[in-house]
């Protein structure tokens, strides 16, 4: 279903520039806006994105889903953010620029042309007359001692960050799933009328949870899934089966 | 001997790319004339359809062969080095070879994602390098003489359109508001 | 790039003599033209006040420092061989001491960083020997004998704590890691 015209591609904003130029477009607000749906699509169809960059790639569709959401209701929208978009067409203007440098990097890297040194031996220094052993004067077994340690502690810490990296991304997988997400969603629809969306947020453990549920919804009201109700702007949104809505209604 | 001369032989015999200050030490000269020498002797290689150059990265100076005789001193040297790259860490190199000295947060901030890992494999392969700044905390990435060999050139200053996008005033902006965010 | 250009090349990268006719099978030149481009080469050298210098000897030639040159190149080695290591160096032979034999890998591996040059100035000062393991296809380096007794101990394993930090776990965790990568 769908249309993958990025086979390969290099993180969240290679993700991006491909898509925009897929469609022949420039870096603007407007081929963002346009794009939104495709990233989010290409972000849940989940091909080969490492999921230690999964997190920055919901980043980025968050910010894709919101410019969305201000292209099709402007009125929303006090001003504001017209920072943070500009940000990430900046952002976006500028690592294409060193894209295109990289290809000419790669380039060079391909071409013939390299300088190279002599092997590294000490032949070069024969006819000198050189010692053949130099030790450090001040060296001793204590401080041979002493400097292990340090570098055994600084070993553990490494590993100890690293261990503390791994862990949220290992809690993060199961959870990450916008499929999951809408089932629950679904699920806690047909067992309720109506749902507060705040509700559905108040579950969510990390940011990236908020994020993947955030991009369920719009998901599912773009299925036509679910219907959205909202008394007056910045009160609480209220989410519902268009069935339901409907019936609902007719009661009234 | 002149100092060109001088400089010219510890070139020749150091195992490491040397700095100006430690070539001034080593031959008790003053830096500013001993820079001039240097100049000088790079200026010779480069106009006399020489078999040598000197390679000048982050202030020091290395002495290696012409890159246009690569492929004889390949061949001869039976060196199999190939300049694979996988297209993120294409990507990294080419932002540090342009910008560095970079932070590791800079660097993410033009990639948009995180680059422990790419960075952690380019230290190992001796690609870039990197120093500690004791004001600001932090490490700065930087390109190797290594990685300036292999692209044949004599200083990464030579790279297409360097000027432009070392100074990118794009790029100061959106580095300005990283900043501004820590 | 001419002849002259590409046997300089040569010579420079070459750690021995090299003959007339070897230059000419490795550039595949006719040993006439290159015999006279050599002669050509010498007399520039000798001409232009330079730091580098050809030797002929026994119809054998290399590349080597100018010999006026002699004394500074003599101090300038001598001076990087005798003083105290640089912190990577220390850490490297550190590791060396208490983990070795060690591959190069692996020792990158635990410092997250390229070690050619540390390993070379090391084997350098004879503090640390390579020895090639056939079966594994890869250098492994120890410290040598004469290093073990400048630290007045009769074995390496009278360092400190040997037994123990020998096989620490944090240095096995990361080494486990190398063996998986390759």
């Amino acid at each position: 279903m769908m249309d993958v015209t990025c086979e390969k591609f290099s993180g969240p904003f290679g993700l991006l520039l491909s898509l925009i130029e897929s469609e022949e477009m420039d870096i603007t607000e407007i081929a963002l806006a346009k794009i939104a749906d495709e990233y989010v699509a290409y972000v849940r169809a989940n091909r080969g994105i490492d999921p230690e960059e999964l997190a920055d790639f919901l980043v980025i569709a968050a910010k894709l889903l919101f410019i969305k959401s201000k292209a099709l209701l402007p009125y929303l929208y006090t001003g504001e953010e017209e920072e943070e978009i500009n940000d990430l067409e900046r952002q976006l203007r500028m690592y294409k620029e060193f894209v295109a440098a990289s290809q000419k990097v790669k380039e060079l890297v391909l071409s013939p042309r390299r300088s190279f040194l002599p092997p590294l031996t000490k032949n070069r220094r024969g006819g000198f007359n050189l010692p053949v052993f130099c030790p450090p004067a001040k060296l001793n077994a204590a401080l041979l001692h002493e400097r292990f340690l340090i570098l055994l502690a600084n070993l553990e810490k490494q590993l100890a960050k690293m261990q503390e990296e791994k862990l949220p991304e290992k809690t993060l997988e199961p959870k990450i799933s916008i499929d999951d997400k809408i089932a629950s969603i679904k699920q806690m629809i047909s067992n309720k009328i109506k749902v507060n969306f705040s509700r559905l947020l108040a579950s969510a453990a990390t940011r990236t949870e908020v994020i993947v549920s955030f991009l369920a919804v719009l998901e599912l009201a773009k299925q036509k899934e679910l219907f959205f109700e909202q008394d007056e702007l910045f009160s609480e949104i209220l989410i519902s089966r268009p069935a339901d809505a409907a019936a609902l209604n007719n009661q009234i | 001997m002149s100092l060109k001369s001088q400089v010219e032989s510890l070139l020749f015999v150091s195992l490491k790319p040397l700095s100006l200050k430690e070539l001034a030490a080593a031959m008790k000269a003053p830096a500013k004339e001993l820079g001039e020498a240097l100049d000088e002797l790079i200026a010779d290689y480069a106009q006399g359809n020489r078999g040598l150059a000197i390679i000048k990265n982050n202030g020091q100076y290395q002495l290696t062969t012409a890159a246009d005789n690569a492929a004889l001193v390949q061949e001869f040297l039976k060196d199999e080095t190939s300049g694979e790259l996988s297209q993120p860490s294409l990507e990294a190199l080419t932002i540090i070879a342009y910008r560095g000295p970079i932070a590791k947060l800079e660097l993410e901030r033009v990639r948009g994602v995180n680059c422990s890992l790419i960075i952690r494999n380019l230290l190992l392969r001796g690609l870039i390098e990197e120093r500690f700044d004791k004001s600001k905390n932090e490490n700065y990435y930087t390109v190797t003489h290594d990685f300036v060999r292999f692209l044949g050139l004599g200083s990464i200053d030579e790279l297409p359109d360097y000027l432009k996008l070392n100074s990118a005033e794009s790029l100061n902006t959106v580095l300005a508001a990283t900043e501004d965010k820590n």
